[in-house]
């Protein structure tokens, strides 16, 4: 009898799919159930950013900042300003060095419960999600107080802030951590222990340490491959230094070191670890005035600068060329799910279609950050 | 006829006229598209989570276009993605209704004018029913545009001629 | 590690010669010719001394260092002059980071890929042939990444000028 | 029965047994199915922190005949090249496998539709009929999505049911019929004489037999579930990977249709674990009805006892979806395969020697 022939099978995931986290396109290539092969197609959000900084003066490209990682745009604008900062070279007073700590900590929270909450969506468990919204709603209540806005901010600027802190804000703040806590004890609860959730997230997608290293891969990602990396620890910007905090890497209590479940406990931890941080710089926050550094005319001397920051999604990084005027050169951002995502097909070969979707999750892309 | 009409638009009777109730049922339950684009998608989620909770006005995504009433066309359109958004709104079923959300599905927004890769306006691709300025919308600007898409509902007839 | 320092290293194998430092405010610059890229990339990330185990950042930039030519309809067009290739390197295990600049004629922008030393460089590699033209060889994908496979032009480039249709829609607002 | 005075006023047996058979359509499953999607919108809401409709009449009561009233309006789309009958019939045929089970399904010592004697062995036969309902939904659609959906709500389907009839096959070796409304009445008097409690009999039997009738239960329970696709078995039409699963295609009234056969066998199941295991029609306390001797009560009271108990089963398959996540296919088939089914077979060993004491 001649053999049976058989083909693969090609699914076209997306770009609109409810777990592509955006207009992410997946070409997957199956046999039956199991994968063979995921070609990432991006470009869907290409906003041309890169041009549009071309055309700006250095203050009016931080609105644009803000709408490239969406779900954390403060952190966006603490890159970029710290970026141009250094490249002109602005000492800022030190209340605004606290107050932009304090920012970006709370919007790496807010990041991190989307992209939790948007897991437990992928793996099947739709409640958690809205609890994380819940718990989101209140920072982004803050943020309002300060700016006035909720997702897209433009707080930050180039040697200052657009605002002071409110008067109510540093008690909202510490009522709102002192609920998280138990928040996070909760969804440990709900979601991360649980035996189906375990099941559907431990050794699925394991990504070794060399492999992350090797694709640049950074975050969250990496550090739940087990490598003890964060900018904000090894090659500290800011006022990173002052505080005392923990890396949070996978440690593998539960399936692999670099799977899915250690990237996602990874994120939960660091929850905890902002916390931490946003209490110290509370205690420690001076007093001063936030605009008085802020430049008149933004023009930087001729040269360039890499500069890099902790993103919630990884290594943030701002390559700002000037030529003397106030457009700047040339601005490329290396954007962190964009690198990130490189590693999807590497992980996901071999394993069950539904095990894309997982894998997907727990890298946690913003495809306003990869298309740009 | 005019008393009629008074009687049944002042009291809580349910009885209503064919029209009134067809629209009724299509302003009632208006499925969204489970279909999110840039950074309003994000605000539009959180429309959807409990602060805000879309499902109180009967809205529930649907994954698929094939049962969705309503798209949201949630952030800024590319022209790579413009095409794909024409075939899923070519997909849904009559009758549809767009909502614009953002001023970058509205008209581009902040990349109207160096965004090489922008689409300007989702209205030169698919017909849009109600905008909803702001970049991004708060969540209850959402509502607002769904209240004014359902009022426009209630006005549709199935007989009478529309201008 | 300075750059200095990584050059007397690179002495051992490399003419150092058809190398140059451009001193910059964030930091030195390595200026390497494009013929030499790729051997000195596996030096860079094997030699347990510099061990650069990550690329963190290529960047593809439009010195628009050429001639500027006006162009009846107002626009312009640049003529000779370079582009430039950016190169992040960092190592994990030292912590040390190094620029590497390649420039590229502007006219035929080729350059080898280092997709086979650091796997990052795929996308990156593809961002920069996608927005820039400048082609990579030996990647094993050079293909449109961001914008679609049927766009005109090199969007990034100086002189780019926007297309008014694509596929029926305007393109200008 | 109702179905012969029928017959006799319109002198047509046939059209007579087509009204009989559309009763319990429109006064039962209908309206009970329009509110379980409320209910089910509900509960999610209040698992959630929110408040689920409240604008579309008091309470948002009006929500789901909002929904199904539009969704008779929508337009009707069959695919271009989506295999025209098939794709028609499939939904009705999903449906039907639904509706005729409820034929069987005892409401109360009085209100059953057909008092057969295989009353077990019928539903377990008819419920499976959805399957090539599925199959032809998800066929006929050409659709790699519903495809995809229709082939695993069909491997998990046939399998779950292994388990399923194992487990209730030990129960009915004890109990020693098939017929639903027998095994209902056997459960009389007070809520220890139901089968999950080791039933009405004596001594030690009754009492060794409390652990496997459990077991048997939940075991049934479980891949009752699985049978009607919800979580955390509901991998056919896993939203997130599958976009809608099998009814991908589908749009308007034949949508409907699946939505109404889906919450539908969530009351099958729940009403056969209701009949088998916790006394059927039967209340827990004895009846008002006898206790003030007005006999034409006690029908209405076990109407109320057999559906409070099914529906308290149906919001606990709704608190289990909104709780759990949902498992892999393959993890889905190893618990069916691996767990469920030799315990069963344990159980019905277990039970096959308590019998015999």
């Amino acid at each position: 009898m001649a053999e049976l022939k058989t083909d693969h099978l090609v699914l076209n995931m997306g770009p609109q799919h409810p777990s592509t986290h955006g207009v992410l396109r997946l070409e997957v290539v199956l046999d039956g159930e199991v994968v063979i092969d995921v070609i990432p197609h991006i470009g869907y959000l290409h906003r041309c950013f890169e041009k549009h900084c071309e055309a700006m003066t250095y203050p009016m490209v931080i609105p644009y900042t803000d709408r490239m990682d969406y779900l954390a745009s403060m952190y966006m604008n603490f890159g970029y300003v710290e970026a141009v900062e250094k490249l002109m070279n602005i000492e800022i007073p030190e209340r605004v060095k606290y107050i932009r700590v304090i920012m970006g900590e709370l919007q790496r929270i807010a990041s991190h419960l989307v992209a939790i909450g948007t897991f437990g969506i992928d793996i099947g468990a739709f409640t958690p999600f809205l609890y994380c919204f819940r718990d989101r709603e209140r920072i982004l209540d803050l943020f309002e107080m300060t700016c006035g806005a909720r997702l897209l901010y433009n707080y930050m600027w180039i040697g200052g802030l657009s605002h002071d802190l409110p008067p109510m804000f540093i008690p909202e703040l510490k009522s709102f951590l002192k609920d998280f806590r138990k928040n996070i004890k909760e969804l440990n609860d709900l979601l991360s222990y649980n035996k189906i959730f375990i099941e559907r997230t431990a050794n699925i997608g394991i990504l070794p340490a060399d492999t992350a290293i090797n694709y640049g891969c950074t975050g969250p990602v990496l550090r739940g491959s087990g490598v003890n990396w964060d900018l904000r620890k090894n090659d500290p910007y800011s006022i990173y230094d002052r505080f005392d905090f923990e890396v949070c890497v996978g440690k593998g209590e539960i399936g692999t070191v670099g799977d899915c479940w250690n990237r996602y406990m990874v994120r939960v931890r660091e929850m905890e670890q902002s916390c931490l941080i946003i209490e110290q710089a509370i205690e420690q926050l001076p007093e001063g005035d936030v605009t008085s550094a802020i430049p008149k005319r933004v023009k930087p001397p001729v040269g360039e600068i890499y500069f890099r920051v902790e993103s919630p999604k990884g290594e943030l990084g701002y390559h700002i060329i000037s030529d003397g005027t106030v457009n700047p050169f040339r601005v490329k951002v290396r954007a962190p799910s964009f690198v990130n995502l490189q590693i999807l097909p590497v992980i996901s070969k071999g394993y069950l279609v539904a095990d894309i979707i997982a894998n997907l999750g727990s890298l946690d892309i913003v495809l306003g950050e990869i298309d740009r | 006829m005019g008393i009629l009409d008074k009687e049944f638009t002042e009291s809580n009777i349910i009885i209503t006229k064919f029209d009134d109730l067809m629209n009724w049922a299509r302003l009632s339950s208006l499925w969204q598209m489970t279909f999110g684009l840039a950074c309003c998608a994000i605000e539009m989620m959180a429309t959807s989570a409990s602060h805000y909770d879309f499902d109180r006005f009967g809205v529930i995504p649907r994954p698929s276009p094939r049962q969705a009433d309503i798209i949201i066309i949630s952030g800024t359109v590319t022209l790579k993605m413009a095409l794909r958004i024409k075939r899923l709104y070519e997909q849904m079923p009559e009758p549809k209704y767009v909502i614009s959300m953002g001023s970058c599905a509205t008209c581009g927004g902040p990349y109207w004018n160096h965004g090489y890769h922008v689409l300007k306006g989702i209205d030169r691709v698919i017909p849009v029913d109600v905008y909803v300025p702001g970049c991004p919308p708060r969540p209850e600007a959402l509502l607002e545009g769904l209240l004014k898409l359902q009022e426009k509902i209630r006005n549709e007839s199935h007989v009478k001629k529309q201008v | 590690m300075t750059t200095t320092e990584i050059l007397e290293i690179l002495k051992e194998k490399f003419s150092v010669e058809q190398f140059e430092i451009q001193s910059n405010i964030g930091g030195e610059i390595l200026i390497v010719p494009s013929n030499v890229l790729l051997d000195l990339c596996f030096f860079l990330r094997d030699d347990e001394r510099l061990a650069f185990d990550s690329l963190m950042n290529l960047s593809g930039v439009d010195l628009a260092d050429g001639e500027k030519k006006k162009l009846e309809d107002g626009s312009f067009e640049i003529v000779g002059g370079h582009l430039a290739t950016y190169y992040h390197l960092h190592s994990f295990k030292h912590n040390h980071k190094l620029t590497l600049k390649v420039l590229l004629p502007r006219e035929n922008p080729v350059v080898p890929s280092v997709e086979r030393v650091w796997r990052s460089a795929d996308w990156h590699e593809r961002e920069a042939y996608d927005l820039f033209g400048i082609v990579f060889e030996g990647h094993h994908n050079l293909k449109r990444i961001l914008l679609p496979d049927d766009w005109d032009g090199y969007p990034l480039r100086k002189d780019y000028k926007v297309q008014e249709f694509y596929q029926g829609m305007k393109v200008p607002y | 029965m109702i179905s012969d005075q029928l017959a006799e006023i319109l002198g047509n047996k046939i059209i007579a047994y087509l009204i009989t058979a559309a009763i319990p359509l429109f006064l039962f499953l209908v309206p009970y199915a329009l509110y379980a999607v409320y209910a089910e919108r509900k509960v999610s809401a209040f698992m959630q922190d929110r408040i689920g409709p409240n604008r579309v009449g008091p309470k948002g009561l009006l929500q789901t005949i909002a929904d199904i009233l539009k969704l008779i309006q929508k337009e009707d789309i069959i695919p271009k090249s989506a295999d025209k009958p098939i794709f028609v019939m499939a939904p009705y045929v999903v449906f039907m496998g639904t509706f005729a089970a409820f034929a069987a399904i005892p409401f109360s010592s009085v209100f059953i539709g057909s008092n057969i004697n295989l009353g077990v062995f019928y539903i377990m036969a008819v419920s499976s009929f959805s399957v090539i309902g599925i199959l032809m939904a998800g066929w006929a659609g050409n659709n790699k999505y519903s495809l995809y959906g229709a082939m695993r709500s069909v491997a998990q389907i046939v399998s779950y049911e292994v388990p399923a009839l194992l487990a209730i096959v030990s129960a009915v070796m004890v109990i020693g019929t098939l017929n639903l409304n027998e095994i209902s009445e056997m459960q009389t008097a007070r809520f220890w004489n139901w089968w999950i409690f080791g039933g009405p009999l004596q001594g030690i039997q009754k009492f060794l037999l409390i652990v496997p009738m459990l077991v048997a239960f939940v075991i049934f329970f479980v891949a009752s579930l699985a049978e009607v696709n919800r979580t955390p078995f509901d991998i056919p039409e896993a939203e997130s990977e599958l976009v809608a699963g099998f009814h991908t295609e589908y749009t308007g009234m034949k949508f409907a249709i699946f939505f109404l056969a889906e919450y539908g066998n969530m009351f099958v199941v729940s009403a056969i674990s209701t009949a088998i295991f916790f006394g059927g029609w039967q209340s827990p306390f004895g009846y008002l009805g006898n206790s003030f001797s007005i006999p034409l009560l006690v029908p209405i009271e076990q109407v109320f006892w057999f559906l409070f108990k099914s529906l308290s089963l149906v919001l606990v398959q709704m608190w289990l979806r909104w709780t759990l996540p949902r498992l892999r296919v393959d993890q889905l088939m190893a618990v069916c395969w691996k767990y469920l089914t030799p315990y069963a077979f344990v159980n019905l060993v277990l039970i096959g020697i308590i019998s015999l004491i």
